[in-house]
Parts: structure tokens; C-alpha cells; sequence
């Protein structure tokens, strides 16, 4: 059933514009590999060329090794869950979840013990004969899951399957979705440009910016350590300062030299705030701003209290020492070394297009 | 208005036994029959054309989707008579049609299309046909696309997925047409009158006859009135059988 | 084809200057400008009483709306000649008009309206008004009604919103309804050779006339080829100017 | 300029159907309000209530004490920023910031002066001259404030003013919206499904559910002192136990008498987890899930490794020490008692309507 994915070397332009600029992915076999870039950065059209709607004008896809280039859509055998789920509003919910056997010729018994053991796995047994009008959001998507898995394809495309759901199913849907992909074990490509979804769900990352592939890593690898200044403000908020500023050298952060352009990134969650009182030897900052986000306080500091140069933020667990800071408040800024990360600016990625 | 003053007209000049006098003319009756199969054929010949031309349009790319749509369009705006004209020199004695058939060897005397009644259709249908391809349209265009990508990833035979996916979608568009277009043709006596000649007569062209020549203002009345109800009649049970109001209010 | 054929007998049946002359023709030239005067009418008269439909259909509720729709809907299915007749009594000599009116006392002596050109337009208008009613309302349904409320928490008077925000945003719809009004016309015979009588000859019934009477093809040829002409050239100019293909190909 | 408004047991249905019941608001004079709740909670009727586009069934509307009830929208003097904008598309900036001083019948050149200190305030100075559908989608949005706030409204009504709007920019706008509000001054009342926004952006949250307010507070009492079930698990994650599992007492948490139907609130920041052999006399758990979220690891713990009862979820930060936790592991939980929040049943609010 898992199967290994390969994109080599791929290159998409569509009417004389470059779509996809050499975009090469490896997807291990029985992964989920979330596609994650803003709106235009040829994540969809990555997943079109997996699935055969796309052509590329060079490169190759292979699956499991061997090229799949000329196979058209219909006989790559991957199940796709689009956005909008494309489910067929004339059917019922069994008559939509049979709708690839019955392509494939599957005998009429078989077809229907099929979509009953699908339909279990989703948690909608007992739906069989329902109109796909009468579902909510969930359930829809629910029901385009199962027909996209119901023909064991050997590869699973998102397109931003949970995109349509509000905030609280959206997260519940996270975790199912995940359960079930690891339960099946089935190689998955999904589609999003929510950067929350896409460190809950995956295995891999792969950060996409104007038709090319910035960084490809674990969760935990491309949040720590992004290769690029784009990877870094895309996911998350990202304080980010010369290497050859003095606060850098104040915090104690050590670095290899790497000519002065490179950048440190120091997460909001990396910095502490102690009083001045404490830490006479840290550089001294005021409070400007104090946000409360619930979990959270996010605090924005700047070394003049009226200055207009941006201003780093800072985020604190809400307890009660946090709380008690107040705005105009002189602090001290401090954190731990290991966290900062150096970025170096020639790993940025010669891109496809300006971006929009 | 004009309802309310063709039934005072209908029922002072006539009363209730010519009412039911002029309904069972025999005259009136065969021209009734002859309305209504003209009327079913157009319509059946212009749902399937009309369904192959919404496909071509929606499938088509670039330059001939333009010219697909302009032909629509113009078809739509030039004036019913110019059309029926058009098909008329086409099709009369010594035209264009008689004279490339018997060039070709292919028939020897004149086929006297225009006063036979399969000389109706043709014209009837490039008439009635953008009805029909515009409501088809835009079901079309309502299908999503990604429906049939989804059916494609899937596996699905181009066959199957027209057969399961496209054609019962269609289908609203497709009965709102087909309806629209049997009403128009019922009462759409200008091309029947041109092309099919004197001698087969719609009920169309005899009220036409009636107001004209004879001046009988009441049988004229008579029968357009009951051309109206049926008319309302099949728009109501087609209403009640598919939901066509809605279709139409909502497009 | 039609057109193709259409061209082919003109020139073959007139050759160049039997062309010029049909096109010069005193009683052609008269009949065009009649024919644009009454097409220019017809669609202004559209113009203001569509928008004023439209905007009932839009801000009407419940029942009325349903009544509004409902009329709309049925006069465009009710065929032409129904109404036509329907018109043709209402205004014939000792029609339900004259009868009303001399019973009031208004006048005296029979109106005559038929055979006059004021009959063309009340016809013209009613069969016209749903071409000019629907772009009209599309154009209204589009606008969003968080803008009126916009314009209204902003403390404007009816009549500052009415005209800053809703009128100038009907102008596509509007200008699409009116050309389309106005080439109907320009086209449209059937009605005016009712309404008008023979004594006041638009484009349409001279061609009419001279298919019918005289059968001379070929001037019926010029005369058809000389009105989808100007229609195209019209169509293009104002497809220049206001982009209505774009309009109707998106609506 | 800032005038306080007030809501008095407003009633509205709508051919027959309540929306809402007997809603009571207070906000105070300079003041930003946030109505939040799902979609259908009647949080927009009410602000429509408030703008006069809505007629309550019963109730009264007192601006500044003063009842509006008789007076139309065009009268309240409310300026009002709509999800989708609703600009003028057939309208310059200029003109559309100027419109609602036309209606005053302002002369040219006073209109003209404020429109240009509008826009400068707004951070769009010089583009009197552009077309609406020329600017992007936070342009839109600053135009849309511009023409809310030129007439100098007594209230300004923001209806998901930030909806449309993607996450960066949201974020970003979130500050400026209530920067701009601030330096103001302007009784502001705003009405979102975002939780975040409602935290951060507010003086005071009004919950909506079911066509009824269930709480009124600052971010941090409705927070961390939620009074019906509903507010806890609307806002954040919560762990609610009911106040007779053993686990309460285990965790050292003291409550007050309240009946076993209460329930103790358990944010998953507020608690900890510590090795087991560190903590014998804590309650026992195993860790059954890990999420990465970036700057926190989201941890499902659960007294048994293979149970079916609800997983407790802790908010790790995501430093070195969380991050050797994995799944399977037992582990003690702790947390700070001071944190926990009894939520007494008896609080909930008889709703207007079922809620859907």
C-alpha cells in the first residue's frame, strides 16, 4: 500500500509564466508531507503534477522509482480530497463512495462491504443512503475521505481538506485525519497555508515561496531552524537582528562568522523579561505593549520607549509574575543562547517569479 | 390587460356554444394535434443539439469559445425574420439546397422543402435552440470542475463520468429548456407560416388566418385564449413536476 | 448560413448597383429612419419603466414580488402573437380604448389608434420590457445590500444613495438592456405590422412586403443583409464603448 | 466624542423565531467591546440593534442614558465598518471617504481637508484619486475606517472587520485597529467568531450564545474565570473534571461547596508534568499523543495507555526538557491550584433559542 513519491527537478509555466521553478521532493513511503506556502506560491500546482492534472515542462515523478509522467490522472491511483470536496451532489453518500469501484468494475457485493468498512473508519456507518445535501461541513468531509480512500489508492493528495470547517472542528479533524493516515499508512501529500495545521499534522514540511521549494524538514526542524529569513517569518513570529548588532553580542548569543548580513532568529517564546534590578549586565528595554492572547502574554519591548525602529516581541506564559508587568515598565531582556538560530542569507532560494 | 380583453372579446362575440364551437372545428383541432407534435419534436431536437452545443461551449478554449458564444449571441439579437428568411431562400424551390442536391446528383426534381412540414423543423430549431443552450449553459457552469477531476483521479472512464456525473446535472437546465422552448414553439406560428406553407396549418397560423382575412375576431379570441391556457397548463404541471420556477428564478 | 445564403441571392439577384439602388430606395431610406425612431423609443421608454421594474422586483416582498416575478416571467412565455392580439383589440377601432373612453366622454369619434404610429409602442414596450427588465435586475441583485445600509448609518438621504450609489451601478445592466431593446426593435416586424398598419412601414414589414407581395428576393435579400449589418455595427460600436459582451458573457 | 452606550433586556425575533433574549450591555464610554460567539449567536442582530437597522421587539437603546429607539440608522450617528466593506466600487478613495460628509452637506473644502487627515491617519495618505477595486485587501479595510470614523461618529460598529483578511495581516491590523481606536478615543463596539482577536483586541468581551450574553468581562476574567461551561470551552482549550473526581483532590485543588454537578476548569497551561520517580504522591498518567506547535508541544495525557475516556491536555513550551517526553511515557501531573476555576451550573443562561 505505501508507497515512496519523487518530484525531480520539476518545472510548470503556464502561458510563457514560470509556475514551478525545480522543485524537487522526496516523500517517503507511509508519510504525511504537508505542501505549505501563501496563496500563489504553487503548492496546488504541486499537487496537480503529483495527481497527472499538470504537466511539467521538465523533471520527472516517480513513484516508488519508476516515472510516472506519461500515466494521465486517471490511472496514477491516487485519491484526492479536494478543498471544496467535489463530492457529487446527485448521490447519495453510498453512491459517492462507490463511484471508484464501480470505475474500476468491482462486483456489486464487494463494492458495497467496501464502502461499509470505509464508512466505519470515518465514523459515519449507518450514512449509506443519505443526500449529501442533508451533511454538515464534517461530515462531508468525512464522506469525501472515505471515497478517496475507498479504492486503496496508492498515494493520498489534500487539497486544503479542512479549510471549509470552522476553528474547533478544524482541530479535531486534524488529530482524526493524522489517526487514520497513520493507521493506514498511506503516503500523503497535503495542501495548506495554515502554518498551525501543518506542524500538528505532518511528518514533513515542505515551505514553498514563488513556485520553489524554500525548506524541507521535520516540524520541529523547520520551526527551529529554517533555512531562510521567508521560513522564519512564515511560520510563527520571528524577532530577527543582524548578527553584527550589539544586542546580539549582549544576550551572549556566540556565532560563526558569516559576513554580516546573516540573521539571528530569536523566537518571542526564547526571550525573558527580568527586572533591571536583577540583571544590571543585560541590555535594558521598556514595555510598550502588552497583548493578552489567553495562554499567553505577548509583550513588545524596544530599547527607547519612543523609538520607531520595530520593536521585538516577547512571549510569556500568563501567570502571575508575567502579569504583573505593566507598560512603560524598564526591563531586562534575557535569554538562552542555544535557542537563537543563525540564518544565512545565501540559502535563499533563487525563485520561480517575483513573488505577488 | 390584453387576457382580460381577448376573454370579453372571446365571450360577447361568441357566447358559451361558439366557445365550444370553435374547439371542436375540426380544422382547429388537427391544427391543435399538428402544434403539439411540431412543438415536442423542436423541443426533443433542441435538447439534444442544444446539450451537445452548452458541452462544445463549456469545453471549448480560446478562439472558439468566442466564436461558439458569438454565434449565440448573434443568433440571439438578428431579428426572428431575417433568420426565417434566410432559411427560406435556403430551402424554396430552385434555392440553394434544391440546386447543391440536384448538382450533386442526388435528387433530380425540386424537393419542394418549404411546403412540406419537415421544412418547420430546421428553422424552428436554430430559432428556439440559444433557449435551450442557455439554461443548459449555465447548469454547466454551475457543475464544478473539481467534481470532474475528482471522478478522473478516481479512475472513472470519460463515458462513466458523463453517464453518472455531468448528465444528472444537466438535467434542471436541460427541462427548463426543453419546457421553454415546447412553450415558445406551441404559439410561435412566424417561422411555421413561412416554412410549412399554406396548407399545414398550426393553430398559429389559423388564428393569424382568422384575424386576417375573415376579421371573425371572436374565434381569433376563442383560440388564442385557449392556446394561452394551455400554455399556463403545461408550465403549471411542469412547475409542480420539476421544480422549473425555481430553476428559473434562481439563474 | 442563413446569412451566407442571404448574401449569395443578394448579389446574384442584384448585382452592385441593383444593390445601391435598393439601399436608395425613398421608402427604404424612410423606413429605416422610422424603424431607428421607433427602435430608439421602444428602448428608451424600456429604459425607464425597466428600471423601475427592476427596482419593484428588488425591493418587493412576499406575495407582490411573487406577482411581480410572475408577470415578468409569463409575458416572456406567452407568445408574441397572444399579446400582440391582445394589444390589437385593446386598441382596434370601437376596441375596449375607444369604448372606454367615448363612454366617459373623453372623446367622440373612434380613436383609430391601430393604424396610427403612437399603436407601435405600447406593444413594442410590453413585448420589449422583460429584454430590459432582467439585465437590469441582475445588475441590481449584484449589488450588495450592506452598501445602502453603509450609505445609510452614514446619515444620507434616500435620494443621495439613490443616486450616488444605486443608479451608477445599474449602468452596465441598464446599457446592456437597452441595446438589447433597441436591436430587437430594429429587427422586429411582427408587432408594428399589427399595431402600425400598412400605412406606416418600418424595415421589417417592407421586407415583409416585398417577400410576400412581390416576391422580388432579391430586394427582401438587401434589405435583410443592410439590417443585420447595421444590428452587428450597432452591437460592436456600443461593445466598444461599454463592454457589454463582457457583461452578458459573465451574467 | 466617546459616549456610552447601553443595552436594556433587548428582545428581537424574527417571524416568530427568537434571536435574541433579553440582552442586557453596558459599554463604557471609550471603551472597545468585543461580541463574540459562533456563528448564529445573534452577535450581529446585536450590533445591528445597536446601529438601528434592527428594531427590538422589546427593550430599549440608550445612547449616553439617552433612548434611540425612535431614531433610524441615518440619525444614530454610527459609523460602521462591514465585513465585506462595502465600498462604493463605482468611487474613488476620495469619494468614498467623502461620502458620508456629502450627506451632512459639508462644504468642498472642509470635506476635502478632513478626508485627507482621515486617510493620513489611516496610513493611506495620497490615494484620494484610486479606484477601490485597484487596492488590496488591507487597503480596502483602512479605507472602510476612514469612512466610518470622517463624519466623527458617536459609535463605531465593526462587523468582522478583520474577517477577510489573512493571518499576517490580521494580526498586524489588529494592533493598528486598536491603536487607531485608542488615540480616538471612540466607544467602539466589534463583533467576531475569532477568539484571538477578541482577546487581544478588547477592553471587554460580551459571549454570546443562543441569542443570550454569558458573560461580560475583561479578556482575563472571561479567560481564566469563564462562568458557564460554554464561555471555558469556547475560549482556549480547556479540562473541565467535575468537582467529585478523585483526580481533584489528587491535584490538591480546594473548592468550596458547590453541588457535584460543578465542574473544576483546567487550562492545559496551567498544568505540568514531572517525571513520576520525581513525584510519587501525584496522580499517575501516560502520555498518548504529542503535537508539535511551534513555540508549545500540545501533550494528551490519560490515566490508562489504552483508555476510551477524554485525554486531559497539558501546554508544554516547547524547550529541551518537554521535548524528551514521548509517547507511552508515565508521568506525574501537577499544577498550580491558585489556577484552577470552579464553573457552577447553575450559571447558564437561559438561551433564546436552541443553539444550533
Amino acid at each position: 500500500m505505501s508507497i515512496k513519491g519523487d518530484l525531480q527537478d520539476v518545472c510548470v509555466s503556464l502561458g510563457g509564466t514560470p509556475i514551478l521553478h525545480d522543485v524537487s521532493l522526496e516523500i517517503p513511503a507511509g508519510s504525511f508531507l504537508t505542501l505549505l506556502g501563501p496563496s500563489g506560491s504553487g503548492k496546488t500546482t504541486t499537487l496537480n503534477v503529483l495527481a497527472g492534472f499538470v504537466s511539467p515542462q521538465s523533471g520527472h515523478v516517480l513513484f516508488d522509482g519508476e516515472p510516472v509522467d506519461k500515466l494521465p490522472p486517471e490511472r496514477r491511483s491516487t485519491g484526492i480530497v479536494f478543498q471544496d470536496y467535489a463530492l457529487f451532489p446527485h448521490l447519495t453518500v453510498e453512491q459517492n463512495v462507490e463511484f471508484p469501484l464501480k470505475a474500476r468494475r468491482v462486483p456489486r457485493a464487494e463494492r458495497l462491504e467496501r464502502v461499509n468498512r470505509m464508512l466505519e473508519l470515518v465514523q459515519l456507518p449507518g450514512t449509506n443512503g443519505k443526500r449529501i445535501t442533508t451533511l454538515s461541513g464534517g461530515q462531508r468531509q468525512r464522506v469525501a475521505v472515505a471515497r478517496a480512500l475507498v479504492f486503496e489508492p496508492r498515494l493520498l493528495l489534500l487539497d486544503e481538506p479542512l479549510a471549509a470547517l470552522d476553528k474547533h472542528l478544524r482541530e479535531s479533524m486534524q488529530v482524526e485525519l493524522r489517526g487514520l493516515q497513520e493507521q493506514l499508512g498511506i503516503t500523503t501529500v497535503a495542501v495548506t497555508h495554515d502554518q498551525a495545521e501543518a506542524l500538528v499534522m505532518s511528518d514533513l514540511v515542505a515551505i514553498m515561496r514563488a513556485g520553489a521549494v524554500e525548506q524541507v524538514g521535520t516540524p520541529k526542524e523547520v520551526y527551529k531552524r529554517p533555512r531562510t529569513r521567508f521560513v522564519a517569518t512564515f511560520l510563527g513570529e520571528a524577532n530577527l537582528l543582524r548578527v553584527d548588532d550589539p544586542l546580539v553580542a549582549a544576550l551572549g548569543i556566540g556565532w560563526t562568522a558569516q559576513g554580516g548580513d546573516a540573521e539571528v532568529l530569536l523566537r518571542p517564546e526564547d526571550l525573558r523579561l527580568e527586572r533591571p534590578e536583577d540583571a544590571p549586565d543585560r541590555p535594558a528595554f521598556y514595555v510598550r505593549r502588552i497583548e493578552f492572547h489567553g495562554a499567553r502574554l505577548r509583550i513588545s519591548v524596544n530599547p527607547d520607549i519612543r523609538s520607531s525602529t520595530e520593536d521585538l516581541t516577547v512571549s510569556l506564559e500568563a501567570c502571575t509574575d508575567a502579569e504583573a508587568w505593566q507598560v512603560g515598565d524598564r526591563v531586562a531582556l534575557a535569554c538562552d543562547p542555544r535557542a537563537a538560530h543563525v540564518i544565512d542569507p545565501e540559502n535563499a532560494a533563487p525563485p520561480a517569479m517575483v513573488s505577488a | 390587460m390584453p387576457l382580460v380583453t381577448l376573454a370579453t372579446r372571446a365571450i360577447h362575440d361568441k357566447g358559451a356554444s361558439g366557445i365550444g364551437h370553435t374547439l371542436t372545428d375540426p380544422l382547429f383541432e388537427q391544427a391543435v394535434t399538428r402544434t403539439l407534435v411540431l412543438a415536442l419534436t423542436v423541443a426533443v431536437i433542441c435538447l439534444l443539439l442544444g446539450t451537445l452545443y452548452a458541452l462544445a461551449l463549456v469545453t471549448a478554449k480560446g478562439p472558439v469559445k468566442a466564436l461558439l458564444w458569438g454565434a449565440l449571441l448573434v443568433s440571439f439579437w438578428i431579428s426572428l425574420l431575417v433568420r426565417t428568411y434566410g432559411w427560406v431562400l435556403l430551402l424554396q424551390p430552385n434555392g440553394v439546397l434544391d440546386k447543391t442536391l440536384r448538382g450533386l446528383g442526388v435528387i433530380h426534381d425540386s424537393l419542394n422543402a418549404l411546403q412540406t412540414t419537415p421544412a418547420m423543423y430546421p428553422g424552428m430549431v436554430h430559432i428556439m435552440l440559444p433557449y435551450m443552450v442557455l439554461p443548459i449553459y449555465t447548469s454547466l457552469a454551475a457543475l464544478d470542475p473539481s467534481q470532474l477531476r475528482a471522478a478522473r483521479s478516481m479512475g472513472a472512464p470519460p463515458l462513466l463520468t458523463f453517464r453518472k456525473v455531468i448528465l444528472p446535472q444537466l438535467r434542471p437546465g436541460a427541462i427548463a429548456g426543453a419546457i421553454l422552448v415546447f412553450v415558445l414553439s406551441l404559439g410561435f406560428f412566424v417561422t411555421p407560416a413561412f416554412l410549412g406553407g399554406p396548407s399545414k396549418l398550426t393553430v398559429g397560423t389559423i388564428i393569424e388566418r382568422e384575424f386576417n382575412s375573415v376579421y371573425d375576431f371572436g374565434a381569433a379570441s376563442v383560440m388564442s385564449l385557449a392556446l394561452v391556457f394551455v400554455v399556463l397548463a403545461i408550465y403549471l404541471v411542469a412547475d409542480r413536476l420539476f421544480r422549473v420556477g425555481e430553476h428559473w428564478t434562481a439563474g
